[in-house]
């Protein structure tokens, strides 16, 4: 359902390309933009809403995200100009709820991208992660705030 | 005569293929054409005798002004007829003396050949064709002398004796090169008339020097003899032809032949009676202390030889006239010692003088074509050997200066010389037969008829001289003395004083040859001498020589890589600096130096260090890592200076060298510095030196306006006719596709190089072929 | 298409080799194709020497692009004959090769990188271009680096480390060489360059530039002190590889000095007498280190370094007739050498040996061979009427005329060293006896091949011999060739004209 | 206004760049180096693609700079990920502050398998 | 290398870098780009699928010896440059289509030239690195 | 103060300094795995530059070659790191 | 500007031609790297210096304006570059191969280039 309504996504936006001649980034987006308001308006009786849902989720969690890493960037950036003396660095084990290869690989790219911790690798049985953090006075609350964070709405959007 | 020359020729490379056809009874017929040749050139001596001179030409390289041009003029007439006339006695002999031998044909072959290119040498006219005839004389005398090849003592007697006349053949060459070069011409004849061009040129003594070299060599004169008596190893027939009347004379050929045109300068004379009279002096003392048959024939033949020169170098029509006729005397008796040596040695199994005597009861025929071979040898009257030490004596007693002395060295040389002939043409055939000799029988009428016919020749032409008088003899000397008076040959001129030294020359012969037999103390002494002889002196020169060889080798080819780029980058180094300093004004030109940002600034900064830190870093992945960003940095300078397409390729390349390098590091040892500083500071001061002059290189021919025509051509060009925006991409794909082509072909090639080097593992007992 | 005959002994050569890329595994179809190509190879070679060498200069543009800004492919008389000795010696070797070189090799691109390499040396020879034909020599360099390390023994290894170095720093010089020439002239049309270069203002720098080109070029062609990659590489291949590097390599680096040193610079006095003094060094010291010599291999090989003093020294005294003699030398060398190291290919199949101690009784065993062997030996001492004797009459007399004493004693001096080198060889593997020699398992001896393949052992070497003896005997045909080709170097105008006024587009 | 837009991007950009290279000197160890650099500057340099994005305006350097985003936030953890893994493994030294190490001994020494170290019934499974 | 984030993360890179490297092919006789450097970053895209996958499975991907590629590549090469002959014309002349091509522009057998370096060049660097990894 | 001048003396500044940090890092070290960082970094800024300028010159053609290098620059990272992982320890 | 990439050149020459004269294959290699990259960058010097004008023809002319990078140089350096790619890609796996039959990395160790019985 949710690939079908993507592709009648898509190919409303081509008609909307090739009704309006302009095949230019900003008509193009445009045109999903329409399309896809058109898709939900027709829509909203349909049991399975998820192609929607998703949409708004996926933007909801860009910014959010985008938001987490600029937070930590600023924090970091404070780190990097001061002295070091309150890091409390180390590495930790985190049991996983991503399951498939891609969860596993999205969360990673998302931790590691967040400044502060880095994956260091995932177990072989794909059950544990192993986290470097810059700080982890408080083992659980660090844990706390990735899966959280992090691996809820990833998982929420992948699933 | 063209096809006279070539003749020889023809049947060398006939007979080794014709099997045994020619090898068993019937290898007697090869005699057939020497015998011919020397009809057809007793044909020539009327026209010759009347003066008249014939010329042959045949184009060969006409546009090296090399041809075949013979000349039948008397010198090259009488060396013909020898050549001819005793070969085909030789031919004759050798049927029966090699009968059975497996490589008859063969030997028949070079035999041939050497006759061939003998004749082509003596009849040339042309300096360079007779260059080539030289030469192959000596080659087929280095496959004679080396005939029996699976003897050590023989291989190495034909390689001395080639070095020998070899290194005499490559002066020829330059001597002839000069003549060439001065004269503007390669005929001899021509030549003649540049005669005192040659004598007032600058190059003179070196074109005389170079042309002394080759003959000493070729007629074995003192320093340059000692390849002769090694030289007997070949079979007899060999030393007979080659090393006694043919073949070393080539030498006084040489030397006759450009008397006229070289000749009658003080230099010229002096140096040729010197070397000759020593020559025959020291050789003649030489043969007498010796056991062997043909050592001693070898020296005596070497003693001749420096006769001869001697002669030459006294230079007067006298003494040329005493040496044309020397020459014939001593062909026919030494060939005939010679032949009855090779029948002595056949027959008995020995040549050692001291086993041998009364032979003449088994072999009458040869013992009396040894007597009349010694009796010419020795100049006793009534054989023509007795004419010729008479020219001899009279041209020495003529001598303007030392002619005392120069009597007195020809008395002498005379002397010792009848001794050596009593020694090889009589001793054997005295005194009583051994037990041991008793079987021994005559051989084969081939084998003994050769002597006795040269002998015999001896004799009559003593009694009649007049036979070879105008048909030879004069035009020989003519050929060499345009001037000669005109001169009789006789056996008697009364009673004289030259009458008087030939009797005293006969009775002190004799009187040495009963009074003084060498014995043991002699033979140590003679083995002191040898210490300051010329072989031994070469022999040890080259040995020293190739020690020198050895150590210049190992010098430059010392097997280390780094000292091999050590050495190419210095002499780069030096010629480049020589070049710049000298020739090169150094300036920068303001114009052309553009202002940097910081980045760029920054960017050229690691770059620099980052080179400086590859070279210095103990760590070999550091090392690899520096390359990474050196790589990295030279991207960004293509970036800044408007070339994306070599930063990207540049980017992708060292991305994947880097891998490369990576991978292929695994296994390799430690990454020690094993150099010691000095070693470090002098690397580093000529590589710092090397790429200073790179620099300032660069800076000069930055300051050179730059000619933008083809440039200019590929960007107006580009789109309209080539339909590229990206030129540089219309260059490697268009304009010059070329390149891209092969270079593609590089990479394939490379990568298939790679594939071959590490998947191709063979080992030694990979069988399959 | 006539134009396109220029080009044809290159792409020829390529598709040959293409085509054998794609029978990577199958041995016999390469054996066919390499050989078959090689053939019409020399016709096609033939073909082209004679519009040349009867007509004029042939040129074409790749491309279509006119002349000083495409790449010009130029067929002179020197080119051709270039092409086309290389092409009977490349079919020599090819015959050769499908005996000796071992399957295993042949699995791993032997003849394609053979066939690369040929296609290497005719655009080589035929290129008018100078970058192009730095491209070119690095096709020639790889596919001998692929040569020789084929197989990856000890010996080749060690030799080919040396070979590859110094070879990349050659390539490095010129490559360098030619950017400073491209910076001050800007073009690099070898035709185009030759008047280019005589207005630029400051000759020194131009002199400079000729130096780089000496020495790049001068350590490809092994002269003296550059020359010691090769003897410490070219005894480790296999013969047929030893053969075609001894025959062509060191030779396209003497064509491109004399290309170079006529076209774009003209040698200074300076430079002519460095290149003098180069050449008689080379030549004693190439004939000291044969002289001390055992292995046959590396005796071949410094014979290879003494004589190309030969050609380099007709070069440094740059008349018309020296030139003749180092053309001549050169035509001579190439079929000459190729043939040396295939005997020294067979001498080695006889004994099972490359020491010269330890072999011999050839002259005994197989007389009829012996004899065929001594026309490549007795050729390259230059015993007359052999080929290598007319050359040096040009040489002698042109050092002599030009005052190069030095010169003049070191041919006599290399003369003699190769006089004596040769003929202790030949007494030494042929004359001498064996008693009881060693068979090693591994080899598989020339008396134990089937007749045919003996057959394409031998047939090379005939036929390498009766060219060589035709360069001999028919010397007056080969030197008008060479003062033909001397005059062209000496006066280059006509090849200038034909690549810059020859043709529009089409 | 457009240019200010873009002066601010691309300056924001190269002071998180400058924020990496600082961090990247003076952070103790190499795990902490990691874990602040490279995000800052994947960060900083999409900021300036997206600056020139901006200057632009044109579809065909707006996607390229989109792409190269792309690929920089695509890449940069995984090397990130690689090179941290691969310090732990060759035993790069860790400051000395640092409080806690669970990876310690997890590695297998030769295979360089990684263990989770839970019994299967410790983990539960999350539903589908 | 056993790692599942690198190896997901290939997964989706192998296809992009392929896919831009014959963009860079088609692009580069109007911008920068060309079958050289297209062929090198498809040669690092199955290089990156070597690390994340090991040899064997890329091999597999593959199908074929890289050698393989490269006398195709030449040939094609060849072919373009002979190509001319055939009309007269001096080897390696640039023949082009009457019509312009839609995405790519006009077409010319320079194209064809680029594309057998595209694949030599792939199959060269594939060679080089596949040799080497399997003898370590 | 117009955007070229801002650029030139405003960020190409800061990016040549934090190029200038990296370089310290890399030649410091102390392990090559720091060095591979920093390489890892230069590259990033080194596209950074290279967009910049691209802004600078009006060229957008720079681009591509950010492109080309954000594709592959990482590939040396996974090579150094399958280096490090496997090979022996003697370097 | 010039000057100082003069000064890289013949900086890269000297250490390339350093790194050779040592004794380490593999610097040997590192070495032919650094001369290969010494040239590139001589011949891009020596056709000169343009910032920011890349030889590629804005889509709305037909040829370029007056002021440009030369493309030939650059179009050199990319054969060159080629090329030397392939040669070092030879080398670097020479060493390899090296390492495999002589067991060294010391190049005085392989100096003896002793006769094998395969000819
Ligand atoms: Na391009
Ligand atoms: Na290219």
């Amino acid at each position: 359902m949710m690939k079908k309504r993507f592709l009648l996504n898509v190919m409303l936006t081509l008609v909307w390309a090739a009704l309006t001649g302009s095949f230019t980034y900003v008509n193009l987006s445009f045109g999903f933009i329409i399309s896809f308001f058109v898709l939900w308006i027709i829509s909203r009786d349909s049991p399975d809403r998820r192609y929607f849902t998703i949409a708004f989720k996926i933007i909801g969690f860009f910014f959010y995200f985008l938001y987490e890493m600029l937070k930590a960037n600023l924090q970091v950036a404070y780190e990097v100009m001061t002295s070091n003396l309150h890091m409390k660095p180390g590495f930790v084990k985190m049991e996983l709820e991503a399951q498939t290869d891609l969860e596993i690989t999205l969360l990673a790219s998302l931790i590691s991208l967040t400044p502060g911790t880095l994956v260091i690798d995932v177990s072989d049985d794909r059950k544990v992660m192993y986290i470097h953090g810059m700080y982890l006075e408080d083992r659980a609350k660090f844990i706390q705030s990735i899966k959280a964070g992090l691996e809820k709405p990833l998982l929420n959007i992948m699933r | 005569m063209l096809l006279a020359v070539m003749s020889g020729f023809i049947l060398a490379s006939i007979v080794p293929f014709s099997g045994k056809l020619l090898r068993g009874r019937w290898s007697f017929m090869t005699t057939a054409l020497p015998g011919a040749l020397f009809v057809y050139f007793l044909t020539l001596i009327p026209s010759i005798a009347n003066n008249q001179v014939r010329l042959f030409s045949y184009q060969w390289v006409p546009s090296m002004g090399i041809n075949f041009d013979f000349l039948v003029d008397g010198l090259s007439l009488l060396f013909a007829l020898m050549i001819t006339g005793i070969g085909t006695l030789v031919f004759l002999f050798t049927s029966a003396y090699m009968k059975g031998d497996a490589y008859l044909g063969r030997f028949y072959g070079y035999l041939s050949l050497f006759m061939g290119a003998m004749l082509g040498m003596v009849l040339s006219d042309n300096i360079f064709t007779l260059f080539v005839f030289w030469e192959l004389t000596s080659i087929s005398s280095f496959f004679l002398i080396g005939f029996n090849n699976e003897s050590k003592a023989s291989r190495k007697s034909a390689l001395v004796a080639l070095a020998i006349t070899g290194l005499g053949g490559f002066f020829l060459l330059a001597a002839f090169a000069l003549l060439g070069n001065i004269t503007g011409t390669y005929s001899i004849r021509e030549m003649i008339g540049s005669a005192d061009i040659l004598k007032a040129h600058p190059s003179y003594l070196l074109v005389m020097v170079c042309l002394f070299i080759a003959a000493f060599s070729k007629s074995a004169q003192y320093p340059l003899h000692f390849w002769l008596p090694g030289a007997m190893k070949a079979p007899t027939p060999v030393s007979t032809y080659l090393h006694s009347a043919t073949m070393v004379k080539a030498g006084i050929y040489l030397l006759a032949r450009f008397t006229p045109v070289l000749g009658n300068v003080p230099a010229w004379n002096h140096t040729l009676t010197i070397v000759g009279g020593f020559t025959m002096l020291y050789a003649a003392f030489h043969s007498i202390f010796k056991k062997d048959l043909k050592e001693i024939l070898a020296y005596s033949t070497i003693s001749a030889l420096g006769m001869l020169v001697f002669l030459l170098g006294l230079g007067t029509s006298e003494a040329l006239l005493a040496m044309v006729v020397y020459i014939v005397v001593h062909a026919l008796y030494k060939a005939s010692l010679f032949l009855i040596t090779g029948i002595i040695d056949h027959e008995t199994g020995t040549r050692d003088i001291n086993k041998l005597s009364g032979l003449r009861k088994v072999m009458m025929p040869v013992s009396i074509a040894g007597l009349l071979a010694m009796i010419s040898n020795s100049g006793i009257p009534p054989t023509f050997g007795f004419v010729g030490k008479d020219l001899i004596y009279a041209s020495t007693l003529e001598s303007e200066i030392l002619a005392l002395s120069l009597t007195t060295i020809a008395v002498v040389t005379n002397m010792l010389l009848l001794y050596a002939g009593i020694l090889t043409g009589v001793k054997p055939f005295t005194g009583v037969l051994p037990e041991s000799f008793k079987e021994v029988h005559l051989p084969d009428w081939r084998m003994w008829l050769p002597p006795l016919v040269l002998g015999i020749a001896g004799l009559i032409l003593g009694l009649f001289p007049v036979f070879i008088e105008g048909g030879i003899v004069m035009p020989a000397l003519h050929s060499m003395y345009p001037m000669a008076p005109p001169f009789h040959l006789m056996l008697w001129h009364g009673f004289n004083l030259i009458l008087g030294l030939s009797a005293v020359t006969i009775l002190g012969g004799l009187l040495l040859y009963f009074l003084f037999k060498p014995g043991l103390r002699h033979q140590t002494w003679m083995a002191k001498l040898y210490g300051s002889s010329p072989e031994h002196i070469a022999l040890l020169f080259s040995r020293k020589f190739r020690v020198f060889a050895a150590v210049w080798t190992r010098l430059f080819q010392n097997g280390y890589l780094r000292i091999y780029v050590l050495m190419i980058i210095s002499f780069l180094t030096v010629l480049l600096a020589y070049k710049s300093f000298t020739q090169v004004a150094f300036y920068i030109n303001p114009a052309k130096i553009s202002p940097l940002t910081s980045t760029e600034l920054v960017v050229m900064f690691i770059l620099i260090a980052t080179v400086l830190y590859a070279v210095y870093t103990p760590s070999r992945l550091a090392a690899i890592a520096a390359m990474g960003v050196i790589g990295y940095c030279i991207c960004l300078i293509y970036v800044f200076y408007s070339a994306p397409d070599l930063a990207m390729t540049q980017f992708a390349i060292d991305t994947l060298t880097v891998i490369l390098f990576v991978l292929v590091l695994y296994r390799l040892p430690k990454y020690i510095n094993y150099s010691s500083w000095l070693i470090r500071v002098r690397d580093g001061l000529i590589s710092l030196i090397f790429g200073t002059l790179i620099s300032i290189l660069a800076l000069e021919v930055l300051y050179e306006p730059t000619n933008k025509e083809t440039t200019r051509f590929f960007t107006d060009n580009a789109y309209t006719l080539a339909k590229g925006k990206n030129v540089v991409n219309v260059i490697l794909v268009d304009f010059r596709g070329m390149d891209t082509i092969v270079e593609i072909t590089v990479l394939t090639i490379a990568a298939m190089g790679v594939f071959a080097l590490l998947k191709l593992q063979l080992n030694k007992y990979d069988q399959e072929l | 298409m006539t134009i396109n005959l220029i080009i044809l002994p290159v792409l020829f050569q390529f598709s040959l080799a293409i085509i054998l890329l794609f029978f990577w595994k199958n041995i016999l179809a390469q054996k066919i194709i390499s050989i078959a190509g090689s053939i019409v190879a020399v016709i096609i070679a033939v073909g082209l020497f004679s519009q040349v060498y009867e007509q004029r200069i042939i040129t074409m543009q790749a491309g279509n692009w006119i002349a000083p800004f495409g790449i010009t492919f130029v067929a002179d008389t020197f080119s051709t004959t270039m092409v086309l000795l290389a092409s009977l010696s490349s079919l020599a070797v090819a015959a050769f090769s499908s005996v000796t070189i071992k399957k295993a090799r042949m699995k791993y691109g032997y003849f394609p990188s053979f066939h690369f390499l040929i296609m290497g040396l005719n655009g080589a020879f035929l290129t008018g271009d100078i970058f192009n034909l730095y491209v070119w020599f690095e096709v020639i360099i790889i596919s001998s680096f692929v040569f020789i390390t084929l197989g990856g023994k000890k010996a080749q290894i060690e030799g080919a480390v040396k070979y590859f170095t110094l070879n990349f720093l050659a390539s490095t010089i010129f490559l360098t060489a030619i950017a400073v020439l491209y910076g001050l002239a800007g073009s690099l049309n070898m035709a185009d360059l030759s008047g280019k270069i005589k207005i630029i203002e400051n000759q020194g720098l131009v002199q400079v530039t000729a130096i780089l080109f000496l020495i790049g070029f001068g350590i490809k062609s092994a002269i003296f002190p550059l020359y010691f990659w090769l003897p410490d590489s070219y005894h480790t291949p296999q013969a047929a590889i030893s053969s075609i590097f001894a025959g062509l390599l060191t030779k396209v680096g003497i064509y491109a000095l004399l290309r170079v040193f006529s076209l774009i610079f003209i040698p200074d006095d300076f430079m002519k007498s460095l290149i003098v003094i180069l050449a008689g060094l080379t030549l004693v010291s190439g004939g000291l280190g044969a002289l001390v010599q055992t292995n046959m291999r590396k005796m071949f090989s410094y014979m290879i370094v003494c004589h190309i003093g030969y050609m380099i020294g007709g070069l440094g005294m740059f008349t018309a007739a020296a030139l003749a003699g180092t053309i001549f030398y050169l035509i001579h060398d190439i079929i000459v050498k190729t043939n040396l190291f295939l005997v020294g290919g067979v001498i080695f199949k006889i004994n099972g040996e490359l020491n010269m101690k330890r072999m011999g009784g050839i002259y005994d065993q197989y007389p009829t061979l012996a004899l065929l062997m001594a026309v490549p030996l007795f050729s390259l001492i230059g015993i007359p009427p052999l080929s290598g004797f007319w050359p040096k009459i040009n040489l002698m007399q042109e050092s002599f005329a030009t005052s190069n004493y030095f010169l003049l004693g070191s041919i006599i001096f290399g003369s003699f060293i190769t006089l004596f080198v040769i003929t202790r060889f030949w007494a030494e593997a042929f004359w001498k006896k064996i008693d009881n020699p060693v068979r090693k398992p591994y080899i598989i001896y020339y008396d134990q091949m089937p007749q045919s393949q003996r057959l394409l052992l031998i047939l090379p070497i005939v036929f390498l011999s009766f060219i060589s003896l035709y360069i001999g005997l028919g010397a007056e045909n080969i030197f008008r060739l060479s003062n033909h080709i001397a005059a062209e170097l000496v006066d280059t105008s006509a090849y200038v004209q034909a690549v810059l006024e020859a043709q529009k587009p089409l | 206004m457009i240019n200010i837009l873009i002066a601010f991007c691309i300056g924001i950009g190269a002071i998180a760049i400058l924020l990496a290279s600082i961090g990247l000197l003076r952070m103790p160890d190499l795990y902490l180096r990691l874990s602040v650099t490279t995000k800052a500057a994947t960060l900083g340099v999409g900021l300036i693609l997206a600056g020139g994005a901006l200057y632009f305006q044109d579809v065909g350097v707006t996607s390229r700079a989109l792409a190269i985003i792309f690929f920089i936030t695509l890449t940069a953890p995984v090397s990130a990920q690689l090179i941290g893994r691969v310090a732990y493994l060759i035993k790069v030294k860790m400051w000395k502050h640092t409080i806690t190490d669970e990876l310690a001994g997890r590695y297998d020494s030769e295979s360089h398998a990684l263990e989770s170290d839970l019994k299967p019934d410790e983990v539960e499974l999350p539903q589908r | 290398m056993k790692l599942l984030i690198f190896r997901t993360t290939t997964i989706f890179l192998l296809p992009l870098l392929l896919l831009f490297s014959i963009f860079l092919l088609l692009r580069g006789h109007y911008l920068p780009g060309s079958g050289f450097v297209g062929g090198i970053i498809a040669a690092i895209a199955f290089i990156l699928h070597a690390f994340a996958f090991g040899l064997k499975n890329t091999r597999k991907l593959l199908r074929m010896h890289p050698l393989a590629l490269m006398p195709v590549g030449l040939a094609l090469a060849v072919f373009s440059a002979i190509l001319p002959i055939f009309q007269g014309l001096p080897v390696l002349t640039v023949l082009w289509l009457d019509e312009p091509f839609p995405v790519v522009g006009l077409i010319g057998s320079a194209l064809l030239f680029d594309s057998g370096v595209y694949l030599v060049v792939l199959g060269v660097a594939l060679t080089i690195i596949f040799t080497i990894s399997e003898t370590v | 103060m117009n955007l070229n001048n801002f650029i030139l003396y405003g960020i190409l500044p800061i990016l040549s300094l934090s190029t200038i940090f990296v370089f310290i890092r890399f030649l410091k070290g102390p392990s090559i795995v720091d060095r591979v960082v920093s390489i890892d970094l230069m590259v990033i800024i080194g596209i950074g530059a290279i967009a910049v300028y691209s802004i600078l010159t009006d060229q957008p053609t720079f681009l591509d070659i950010a492109m080309v290098v954000a594709l592959i620059g990482f590939l040396s990272t996974v090579a150094f790191s399958y280096y490090l992982e496997k090979r022996n320890r003697n370097d | 500007m010039e000057i100082v990439l003069a000064i890289i050149v013949g900086l890269l020459y000297a250490s390339g031609i350093y790194l050779m004269l040592r004794r380490s294959l593999v610097k040997l290699v590192i070495g032919l790297v650094l001369l290969g990259n010494g040239v590139n960058l001589l011949i891009f010097l020596l056709g000169g210096l343009v910032r920011g004008k890349p030889p590629i023809i804005p889509a709305t002319e037909s040829i370029l304006g007056e002021i440009y990078a030369d493309p030939v140089p650059q179009a050199l350096i990319l054969t060159a570059i080629v090329i030397s790619f392939g040669l070092q890609a030879f080398a670097i796996v020479l060493i390899k191969r090296t390492y495999i039959v002589v067991g060294t990395d010391d190049l005085d160790e392989i100096h003896s280039t002793e006769e094998e019985d395969d000819y």
